[in-house]
């Protein structure tokens, strides 16, 4: 298991590589995610507030 | 003219495509997870090391096809961008503009791993050589589209204005898939081409087809998911979405 | 002087001519970068000599570049660009037009002065000759490319900036090729292939990249 | 939002002096317009037709889209729905541009501040395609009380008096249609009834004008009222 | 935040929020223009780490110089400096407290981002950290020299490169200084001396031209 | 030139409600004002006195100086020849800047465009050494015709609404004297009336205020004209 972790000698290039390349793509969805959450409770909100002056 | 404008109209309605994309995405998810834990495994555990530059030469799993991804999305997002432009199609656009950032994350990823290959290979992190260079400039471009798209507030008129910046980029293209002739390169020539065998172990070869394949699904699945919030933003008013968001559908 | 095309392009000259500063700030500004690189990196002749070629194309790029923002946004900003719109000429002949006049006020002096800068960095004259001839074809092609960057930030909030970002990385063919034909006869050899192919740029630069500008301008307009 | 109220007026007049372009004889009509700014509709199934002759006023609140329809009717924008046409053609594929027919004047006075007043409408004349001269140009910048001020660069001039300057080349530009946006702000009284004059002479000779305005203005002619809003 | 100044800073630094790219922008500007220079000058690493202090501190200085057209014209064109005119505080201070906002926006990032471009022209650790100093020390130098060109060049058409002529000259003292630090590591001595000798000029700068800039806007506005 | 008549009103009131700033019961008055501009002499000896609850109407046709010296009073310019009394100071040496005893409000609209209508007149309270509130912000800006417009950024205004924006931010700064330049210009009538009755209510509040416009208003109060040229 170290053996493999220490990939020859060149941890930090390889690892560097793979774990940013890991992180930097979660990071990607995360955002997505995010900006969709915030937009659908954005545009609930607008619906809610029309529906109610409507009622008004 | 126009009638043709309303049956594209119709092919590419926003609806359509929205729940279209919705039924999509989860596909190309689970497939992306499984053809990158099928690649990492290959890649990582079962391919050997190389009798040359030991194991960092595994980084060529995660290079080759950020890199690819990086130049075709390119492409991909100018031929979108041309086709909202020319025939004023809204999801082109919307397309054009979910491309980017992936485009570019995937050109960063290049580079990063690129100088992080570079270090135990040729000493140095960085040179300045045509393959190197080009990259970048590529980074720049994408860099510039999305800041052009941010600069303007009207959508339409930010779709329509980034869609020339990303056509006149294309030229670009093929001048810096030119400039390594006129320039000395440090970096690796082609090894995998359509017509010729491929000049590495097979193991390797078809780990990284599988790599490249992950992150092939991975760009459409979030291109596509990309699209949708992009189309909900868009159309936040339209009926539709009116529709889909009482109908308790994500 | 009465077709339409004349009388813009007469137009943009006097604009020019009646504030001289502006056609002399972007010439002071290519000599001042020039001479600020020997303050930043040292005196050394030599070194100075090998970096000539480079540090005067980046220089020039940057002058042009900089004042290529004014290209469309004086039109733009007092409503001429909106009245251009509505000449019945084609827009991309017009565009064309003013980037011609553009030229001769900014990119044409650059060519000249830089003589001048070559021979305070201790280029020879076979060398300034191919600088010179490079510039001479370059510089159109800056802007030329330039022209779309400049209607693509029109009416923008940092314009100015965003079009270095929007163009800079275009310019990287042309920077490599005028670069080039120096170095190449600073090392003995000629300069003929860049020139070449510098020359079929700026042939297609002129053909394509009016029609491009023209279609920037409408859409920043809408 | 309450759909537009416009007449029209069906039957075409033939007669037009050799003033004004070619083209003077065609109707102009809006169909179907829609446009949205923003998030925000502003009008839609906009629809009227103006014939050679007539005058449309556009009325209607601060905001309620006046400056957008104009620029729509002008060609610069494109609606969001609809086609606006002159004779049987869309605006926008008119041959020798939009500008052969039309003469816009908005909110910006779209003048040289370097140039004289003078230079200013030579130079646009010759851009449009006319052999401008002198004379009449000093004519016309005298009749709207810029007499002494034709060779100030245009920098010098007041408010008021750059909106002269640009209403100056724009009456001397012979257009079927001239489209004018708030024409009367910043302007004195003098100069505004010197407008009416050239506007209703501009009416006589079958031309077409669209207007808008906040100041109630007479205007002796066949005047339709748009109230958008 | 109820103070005027707080209030402006605020301000200031909301409206820069709002469009990012601005900032970033400037940031692209700086990148873009240290990766030309290996394009006009070839790729060779060792000669490209000797050139890396003066192409940085030339390239930052530009970026600077550049984005400083922005910090009054905005103000200046929609009638807000006017209003700033009339507002009963010191001139002097309202305009520090704007060149602040500017520095964060703008300088910072520089900092920030400098090290990855000196790590792609081959630079060493400890010479990374005294280019972070210098600039650390030297932009904000560049910000209140520059503040008083942009208020001279307040509504003149071609601001932006006349700024450039009218500052660049004033430029040369920090950048020979800040150039020269890093070059002093490189060298092996220590950069002390140069290191505080900018110091220095900052604490002058920041007391000397505000005042000097209020002036000049005062003047422009008349 | 003609010299511009001006009367002025000798006995000074003493009332002034607290809302205007503390030297509210100060006379503004210039004396001997000259201004040129290029080579032409605009106007020269002009003098009047303004006393608190009076307005006083600048005059007179495009170009004849009227922006000019309203940039003179606010302290924006300085004249050829003459001087701006504020009480018994020059007015560009008033404790606390100028802008302590008046506000201005050119042809240019001093608005944010990457902000709501809101912040911007908050910011520009803030600025102007106040604490405004949110509620009386609002409460103006609804007043004004612009409720529903308030956090949208100014840029997606149109001309009159930004106008509108402008002086509610001016309304709510409390000055004793406004200085404003066609205010008129661009607004339509149902706020043209909205700011009638500003200018009144802050007239019998003995403010001050200074005015050009080409267009009639009628406005109950001790109103001077000035005419220039
Ligand atoms: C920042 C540095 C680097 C960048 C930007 C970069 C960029 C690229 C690009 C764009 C490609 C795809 C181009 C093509 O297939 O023709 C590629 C492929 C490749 N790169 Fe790199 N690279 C970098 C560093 C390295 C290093 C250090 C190595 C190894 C010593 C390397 C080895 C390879 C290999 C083997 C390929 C596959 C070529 C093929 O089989 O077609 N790269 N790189
Ligand atoms: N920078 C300048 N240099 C020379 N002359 C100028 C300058 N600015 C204005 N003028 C002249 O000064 C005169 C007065 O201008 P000003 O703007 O004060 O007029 P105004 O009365 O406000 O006119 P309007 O009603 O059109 O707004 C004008 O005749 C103008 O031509
Ligand atoms: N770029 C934009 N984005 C979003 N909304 C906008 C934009 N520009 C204008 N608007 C909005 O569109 C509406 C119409 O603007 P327009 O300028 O056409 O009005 P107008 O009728 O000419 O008003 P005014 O009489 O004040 O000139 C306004 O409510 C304005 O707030
Ligand atoms: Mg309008
Ligand atoms: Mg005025």
């Amino acid at each position: 298991m170290m053996e493999f972790l220490a990939m020859g000698g060149y941890a930090p290039y390889v690892w560097g590589s793979y774990l940013i390349m890991a992180g930097l793509l979660v990071v990607e969805m995360l955002q997505l995610r995010y900006r969709r959450r915030s937009l659908l409770a954005w545009i609930r909100r607008m619906a809610r507030l029309r529906a109610q002056e409507e009622k008004q | 003219m126009s009638e043709r404008g309303i049956q594209w109209f119709r092919f590419t309605a926003p609806a359509n495509f929205y729940d279209l994309a919705g039924r999509l995405i989860p596909w190309f998810a689970a497939l992306t997870i499984a053809l990158f834990a099928v690649g990492l495994y290959l890649g990582l555990v079962v391919a050997p090391s190389d009798y040359q530059q030991g194991d960092s030469y595994r980084i060529i799993y995660i290079h080759v096809p950020t890199a690819w991804m990086g130049m075709f999305l390119y492409v991909l997002m100018a031929a979108y961008a041309a086709i909202g432009l020319i025939w004023r199609i809204k999801m082109a656009d919307v397309m054009a503009k979910a491309i980017a950032p992936t485009g570019a994350l995937f050109t960063f990823l290049a580079l990063w791993t690129g100088a992080l290959w570079g270090r135990p290979t040729w000493g140095v992190y960085w040179v300045w050589d045509a393959r190197l260079t080009s990259m970048l400039i590529l980074l720049f471009l994408y860099l510039g589209y999305m800041a052009l798209h941010a600069a303007i507030d009207d959508r339409q008129r930010a779709s329509n204005a980034s869609a020339v910046l990303a056509m006149v980029g294309v030229v670009n293209v093929p001048i810096i898939y030119f400039s390594v002739q006129w320039w000395n390169t440090l970096h690796q020539g082609a090894s995998i081409t359509v017509t010729e065998a491929p000049t590495m172990a097979t193991i390797m070869f078809v780990t990284l087809l599988i790599m490249v394949l992950a992150a092939w699904m991975y760009s459409v699945a979030v291109v596509l998911a990309r699209a949708r919030v992009e189309l909900l933003e868009r159309e936040r008013n339209a009926r539709w979405v009116q529709e889909r968001l009482e109908g308790g559908t994500k | 002087m009465f077709h339409p095309l004349l009388a813009l392009l007469r137009r943009d000259l006097t604009l020019a001519l009646r504030r001289p500063q502006d056609a002399l700030t972007v010439v002071g500004f290519f000599v001042v970068v020039v001479a600020l690189f020997p303050l930043g990196i040292g005196p050394d002749p030599e070194f100075l000599r090998s970096l000539a070629p480079g540090v005067l194309w980046v220089a020039a790029l940057l002058a042009v570049m900089l004042s290529l923002e004014r290209l469309f946004s004086d039109d733009f900003r007092d409503g001429t660009l909106e009245q251009l719109l509505l000449v019945p000429e084609p827009m991309g002949l017009l565009v064309l037009t003013k980037i011609v006049a553009h030229w001769l006020i900014t990119g044409l002096p650059l060519v000249l002065v830089s003589p001048l800068l070559a021979i305070q960095l201790n280029l020879r004259p076979d060398e300034i000759a191919i600088l010179m001839l490079a510039l001479l074809i370059g510089t159109p092609i800056l802007s030329l490319i330039g022209a779309i960057g400049a209607a693509l930030t029109l009416g923008l909030r940092g314009g100015g900036v965003l079009i270095a970002l929007l163009i800079l990385p275009l310019y990287a063919p042309p920077l490599i090729l005028g670069a080039g034909a120096v170095d190449a006869v600073m090392h003995g050899s000629s300069a003929q292939a860049h020139l070449s192919l510098l020359g079929a740029m700026m042939v297609f630069a002129l053909f394509a990249t009016p029609w491009a500008t023209a279609a920037a301008v409408r859409i920043m307009l809408d | 939002m309450p759909a537009p109220h416009a007449t029209n007026h069906p039957e075409r007049k033939e007669t037009v002096t050799a003033e004004l372009s070619g083209m003077a004889d065609r109707e102009f009509r809006a169909v179907d317009l829609a446009a949205e700014r923003g998030e925000r509709l502003l009008f839609e199934h906009l629809e009227f037709k103006l014939s050679p002759g007539q005058l449309l006023q556009v009325s209607g609140r601060n905001g309620c889209g006046k400056t957008s329809l104009l620029r729509i009717l002008s060609g610069l924008s494109r609606p969001t729905a609809g086609e606006v046409y002159w004779g049987d053609e869309p605006i926008r594929s008119v041959d020798g541009g939009t500008g052969s027919c039309l003469g816009y004047l908005g909110h910006q006075n779209a003048l040289k501040e370097d140039m004289s007043a003078e230079e200013n409408i030579l130079i646009a004349g010759r851009l449009g395609g006319g052999r401008p001269e002198r004379e009449t140009v000093l004519a016309m910048l005298g009749g709207l009380g810029l007499a002494g001020y034709e060779d100030l660069p245009v920098r010098f001039l007041s408010q008021g008096q750059k909106r002269r300057v640009a209403l100056a080349r724009l009456l001397l530009q012979p257009r079927a249609l001239l489209i004018l946006d708030e024409p009367y702000a910043a302007l004195d009284v003098q100069v505004i009834e010197v407008l009416r004059g050239a506007i209703e002479a501009h009416l006589t000779r079958k031309g077409m004008i669209i207007i808008t305005t906040h100041q109630a203005v007479d205007i002796d002619g066949d005047c339709r009222n748009l109230h958008l809003g």
